[in-house]
């Protein structure tokens, strides 16, 4: 069932079989020892990973369709960079990240109260509250107040300092570093291929949902990257997923994959009305054939959603209506806000409702998989608190946990390096 | 608006007294009268509402997200706080709580104040 | 009265007699002059107790009479130690206290949401809901699902984590050092003797009240230390409660005791009532004859209650139905949750109510002590506020305050050491 | 429980308006209803319970607390109130709350929503 250089394979599929992994294959590769526990513990590593992680990585901050308009502009405050980060679409259409600082005294351009704040520059500019500057919205600095009263004052300097930013199928990506030292395309590598030419961009119906969570982010990120607690930890809003099989582990450097296939859900007498309304048209039905080959390559029935940990904090959970009925795919991240604090941000797409109808049913679905991961998120805390408490200095990983053992061994090649 | 009438479209007018303690245009609004409701709550909406599911999707069906009229927009608002009450019913066991979980009041919606009819929730 | 040497002793209390102090060898032995408050203002000084008293000491942490029966447990949240801790009576009748911890990943075994949650095993299983991983009550791991998928799990070596656990008395003690310098009886030392013998575990009808305190938690510990301020503090719930003498102070190495005497209070009308119905027989009513043989040595016929102070962070105030009509004994803990925040816990205990009147009765004194505390408390949030000001750098003590300054010294010699 | 009767053993039909005001089983709710009280409403409970406190207390003492009746335990209830209630009429000058305290509200009783006459208070 890993071997994706099995027969049958969907046209397409045998190009990326170089990722997959046997069980055999993995445990040869990963290991099969304990993990140390040492990187979520220690506030020493957290302020390690902030150098050397989050100011070198491509980190994901935004969707080309959260901003479709010209002028359209959304703020990020990432305080694991100490940064507040401006992504807007200039007047040429490009979208481009800066600094959301005034180049005066240091004062927030736009100004904020919250982790995402959106909105649309008007006039294809950015004013600054403080003292009046205005910036275009392509960066450079275009009027000062009372210019001449500076005895000296380079404007062609002073536009906004520009963040590198690049996009991939919609995702839009920022890196920190100066310049970068691979392009965002050499950066996701063979997972861009895996992951692409899917019709991300058609479902522009998002539900999102955000927390603070008192623990560190990577305690929240393991969780979200296996489906071994399936069975027990979702007893109650997924009753009867028991089919589950986690499988298809793939490795691609940094980054790395796995397909969740089974049964799905036994329908509660409601939700198997809404979802016979998705599963009447194409339009939000079950589109195993939409999904990039190298995803499900046998066309299996009971391909449920993939799940990707793309490092260092992003997880797209492609389903293309296969798994939770009329959803195309959902997103997680994981942002951390000092080493035991961690925004966490889920979201999940659909494609737009063509009626009323249709969207109470997206209303349903998404309710019940909010549900899904107000389960998920009970956990976090509480292991926080049993890895600060000393009891245990390693866990034990079993294979569907392979993405962990991954992920915190590219962490660690990151930190070493 | 939702003051502005309480009326529901033609045919639905049994459903009137379940939409004036149910139907909220937020998911915000919503979740506020879930997380109040008590496991009888939950079982008369799900039984008043279950067999009349058909017949409010079908009318619904015929509306656009964004040309309702307010009865239409009423009738929504009250299928929409069935479809996220009903698997508090179906699923566990009236609890206005998920079983075993964070705290739903912990969490943000995005979207929690936005019409949830909005075509613009991206 | 502070002379322990005296004629007319209670036989057996002679055995105790080097514990007693006069005031004369109390202001020699622990001086006289003013107590700085750094230890209580400092946050450097918290981070220090932390590891060097609360991961040294015992800590009392359960009563043998919370879970009386096999399975029973009780999950207590101690954040001054970074721990969640589970306290169950296994299979065997013993009474284990273990790291409420998953080693699996760390998740909690037992998922809690206050400071103190109780519940019963069964079948003597605890199951982690993460994964569903299953710990017998006595330690070991039983059972793993899908164990086949690690590749590598030795189940012998993951059982929960255990912490050293005793009891006195029916007190359940914990000590977070592996392994503790001292066995309890050892730590407790003369303590033991001087407390021991009395049938705290007769008296098993308890009201409990906590609450969160934003002080440092010595404040409230000293706030309760001391019978100075019964006079002016419970002049509402007290009234008359003047003729009250302090004495008999105690040295206990690192722990201490003295003796509150007195008239009582002037009873209202419906207190005495409610008290005639406790007087009326030899269960709830007065037992001076109960009291260990070192506590009211002499048999006056004014003894209040005893209060000692048991190092770092209990006080059990045993009165044997002398003081408050009908109440055996009380307690109250400290527990620090950071360095201005304070979990307070006070307990009423009485012997079991033989019917509804004297329920009724053990009602009303209950209220009358809780109102009592509720005084008690009102004073610390703003004793805190005031020495952190920095208007003062020392507390002026008087004799009936020497639970304080020899606290104050058993504190520093910790931190020394 | 508290909805099955409202009655009163025989003899303390006197009482049944009292009762309605003060009888709740926990702690919680009896501090609820304290929390509201006036002067007035101390004084008055204080006078019609005072000179009943002996005939209550004595039919009270011929009841196992695990084996009352519903009017028994109703009697209980309220004599729990007036037992909790009393010192606020005699000692707090009728004010609900304790002089110069710290706010009750902030105490949490771990036995709050146990019935006061619950056996297993440990």
């Amino acid at each position: 069932m890993n071997d994706l250089g099995s027969t049958g394979l969907r046209p397409g599929a045998e190009a990326l079989s170089h990722l997959g992994r046997s069980v055999e294959a993995i445990r040869a590769e990963l290991g099969i020892d304990p993990v140390s526990v040492e990187a979520i513990r220690d506030p020493a590593i957290y302020a390690l990973e902030r150098e050397k992680i989050f100011r070198r990585a491509w980190l994901k901050v935004a969707t080309a369709w959260e901003i479709p308009a010209i002028g359209d502009y959304k703020v990020k405050e990432l305080p694991v960079a100490d940064a507040s980060v401006l992504i807007v679409r200039g007047k040429d259409d490009r979208i481009r990240a800066f600094h959301n600082v005034c180049t005066h005294r240091g004062n927030k351009v736009v100004p904020t109260s919250d982790f995402e704040t959106f909105g649309r520059a008007r006039a294809n500019v950015v004013t600054c509250r403080f003292h009046g500057w205005v910036f275009g919205t392509d960066g450079p600095l275009r009027s000062v107040p009372l210019e001449g009263s500076f005895g000296t004052l380079d404007k062609a300097c002073l536009g906004l300092r520009e963040i590198a930013c690049e996009s991939w199928e919609g995702f839009v990506f920022i890196n920190f570093a100066d310049p970068p030292e691979q392009s965002l395309r050499e950066y996701l590598g063979d997972f861009a291929t895996l992951f692409g030419g899917y019709p991300y961009a058609e479902a522009t119906t998002a539900f999102r949902y955000s927390t603070v969570l008192e623990c560190n982010w990577k305690v929240a990120l393991y969780a979200f990257s296996e489906g071994y607690h399936v069975p027990t930890i979702h007893a109650g809003s997924l009753p009867g997923f028991r089919g589950i099989e986690h499988a298809d582990f793939k490795l691609i450097g940094p980054h790395a994959s796995s397909t969740i296939y089974g049964l799905g859900m036994e329908a509660a007498e409601s939700t198997a009305r809404f979802a016979g309304l998705f599963h009447a048209g194409t339009d939000h039905g079950p589109r195993p054939d939409l999904l990039p080959p190298g995803i499900n390559p046998t066309g299996r029935s009971d391909f449920q959603f993939e799940l990707p940990n793309i490092f260092p904090n992003l997880l797209i959970h492609l389903a293309s209506g296969c798994g939770y009925p009329g959803m195309a795919y959902f997103t997680h991240q994981f942002w951390p806000l000092d080493h035991g604090r961690t925004l966490w941000e889920g979201i999940n797409y659909f494609r737009p409702a063509r009626n009323a109808a249709e969207r109470v049913a997206q209303l349903h679905v998404n309710a019940l998989h909010r549900n899904a991961w107000l389960e998920d998120t009970a956990t976090m805390e509480d292991t926080f608190t049993g890895i600060r408490s000393g009891a245990i200095d390693e866990m034990q990983l079993m294979d569907q946990e392979f993405l962990i053992r991954h992920a915190a061994r590219t962490l660690d090649s990151y930190l070493a390096a | 608006m939702m003051s502005a009438t309480m009326t529901l479209p033609e045919g639905f007018a049994d459903l009137a007294e379940l939409a004036a303690r149910w139907a909220r245009p937020t998911e915000n609004a919503r979740s506020a009268i879930r997380w109040t409701a008590s496991a009888e709550d939950f079982a008369a909406l799900h039984a008043a509402m279950m067999p009349r599911l058909d017949a409010v999707l079908a009318r619904l069906e015929g509306c656009p997200l964004d040309g309702m009229d307010s009865a239409e927009t009423r009738l929504f608002c009250l299928a929409a706080a069935f479809a996220e009450a009903a698997p508090h019913h179906e699923l566990y066991g009236g609890s206005a709580e998920v079983p075993h979980s964070f705290s739903a009041r912990r969490f943000v919606p995005g979207h929690g104040d936005t019409p949830s009819w909005s075509t613009a929730l991206r």
